[in-house]
């Protein structure tokens, strides 16, 4: 089961149901991962960021990368939130779960959803500084290496 | 003609949401030569590494890619979701 | 802020709380792994597991796994719930959550919890299987391998 | 006196949970070696692949340790926590 969704509310609320969603029978492993929007970058304090993306485009691309999840390690279900619009700090901004038969495939799948979410989805954020400047966020290099660890068939 | 849709950065630094313009035929390489010669400013915004994938008709393409008319292109810049 | 809990009742209904309570100021990630009761192990169909443990050292070796995370990845707050007891299929069996700054660390971390708690930890566990055997789980080699990737100084 | 406490199936196997046994000192090595020469079953039941750890007062030790009278002793089969 997979299960993608962009929508501008906070999925905190949506969380017991989501574990129930995703627990299917006989899986042993639940990983989820949230991102939250934090309070300062390197420079200045953040005031909120701005999220936009391409509709359609971004939950074919989602559903590509779970798909190559599944694939490459057989896990089960797996549910992709992503938050769009205005996002203040300290609130959430992205949910992955996924359930697989052991930790190993759930951990790691996670993780290569997340480095992809970062690389490949149609999303731009924007700072909005608290000193009033904004800036469109620049792609981290950070973000590319990590995605190069997986040399997925 | 062919409807182009820029997204985020390039949106606002190219002031532009989207554009409808002449084509007859060519390939997405040669839509982003095109946009290029439009001025020294099209060619610095359109550079090689502020642009991340090009998407035709929704579909993401990994290569280059035949244009039609009527197609609508959207213009990627690198990502920063998640 | 380190959370170490051992107990008999199931913890889905603490989930929501425990969420709140790792989300601390400034932390851009949180991974949370859930162990479940699995149906059947290679052979047998499994009836329900009986787990043992060591109280007081229980707690005080996951403590020394977490203070590890923590001077390893410097992670903001973990929580770990472990239960003891008789737990059918289908039921939770240990909860890990972590907060970081950044999802690397969150992520690394609570794998390494995992895989230490998994060989370190004072729990003993006892298959029950449908047709009335029942059997001491052995040590999985695959754990002891698991281990040996994390060679923290 | 000592008391020493057995765990998983160390406890089921050697049917015992904890005894109390006369030691005047010696370590924690010395200990195991004294366990196992009780009888070839206690020497196969407290193998090395056995033992996972002792634990001498609720601290569980990691090289070998003096025992002194009054302490307790816990055998630790390997984990299988998690």
């Amino acid at each position: 089961m997979f299960w993608v969704k962009i929508q501008e509310a906070p999925f905190d609320a949506e969380l017991p149901n989501l574990d129930q969603k995703i627990q299917e029978n006989n899986c042993g492993a639940l990983v989820s991962f949230k991102g939250i929007v934090r309070g300062y970058d390197e420079k200045d304090p953040l005031d909120y960021l701005y999220l936009e993306h391409f509709p359609e485009v971004t939950e074919q691309e989602i559903e590509r990368i779970l798909q190559r999840a599944q694939g490459h390690w057989g896990i089960r279900s797996a549910i992709v939130i992503h938050r769009v619009g205005r996002l203040n700090i300290g609130e959430n901004i992205v949910l992955v779960m996924v359930s697989a038969s052991h930790r190993k495939a759930a951990f790691e799948a996670s993780q290569f959803i997340m480095d992809y979410l970062k690389t490949e989805a149609p999303f731009w954020k924007k700072e909005f500084f608290q000193n009033g400047n904004s800036r469109w966020v620049e792609a981290k290099q950070s973000d590319i290496e990590q995605k190069k660890r997986w040399a997925l068939s | 003609m062919i409807k182009i849709r820029y997204f985020g950065f390039l949106k606002e630094i190219l002031n532009l949401e989207e554009e409808e313009i002449k084509w007859s035929k060519g390939n997405s390489q040669e839509l982003l030569t095109f946009l290029r010669t439009r001025s020294s400013f099209w060619a610095e915004s359109l550079s090689e590494e502020n642009i991340f994938r090009l998407v035709i008709n929704k579909k993401v393409i990994y290569e280059t890619t035949p244009i039609s008319s009527g197609d609508e292109i959207a213009i990627l810049p690198p990502v920063t979701g998640g």
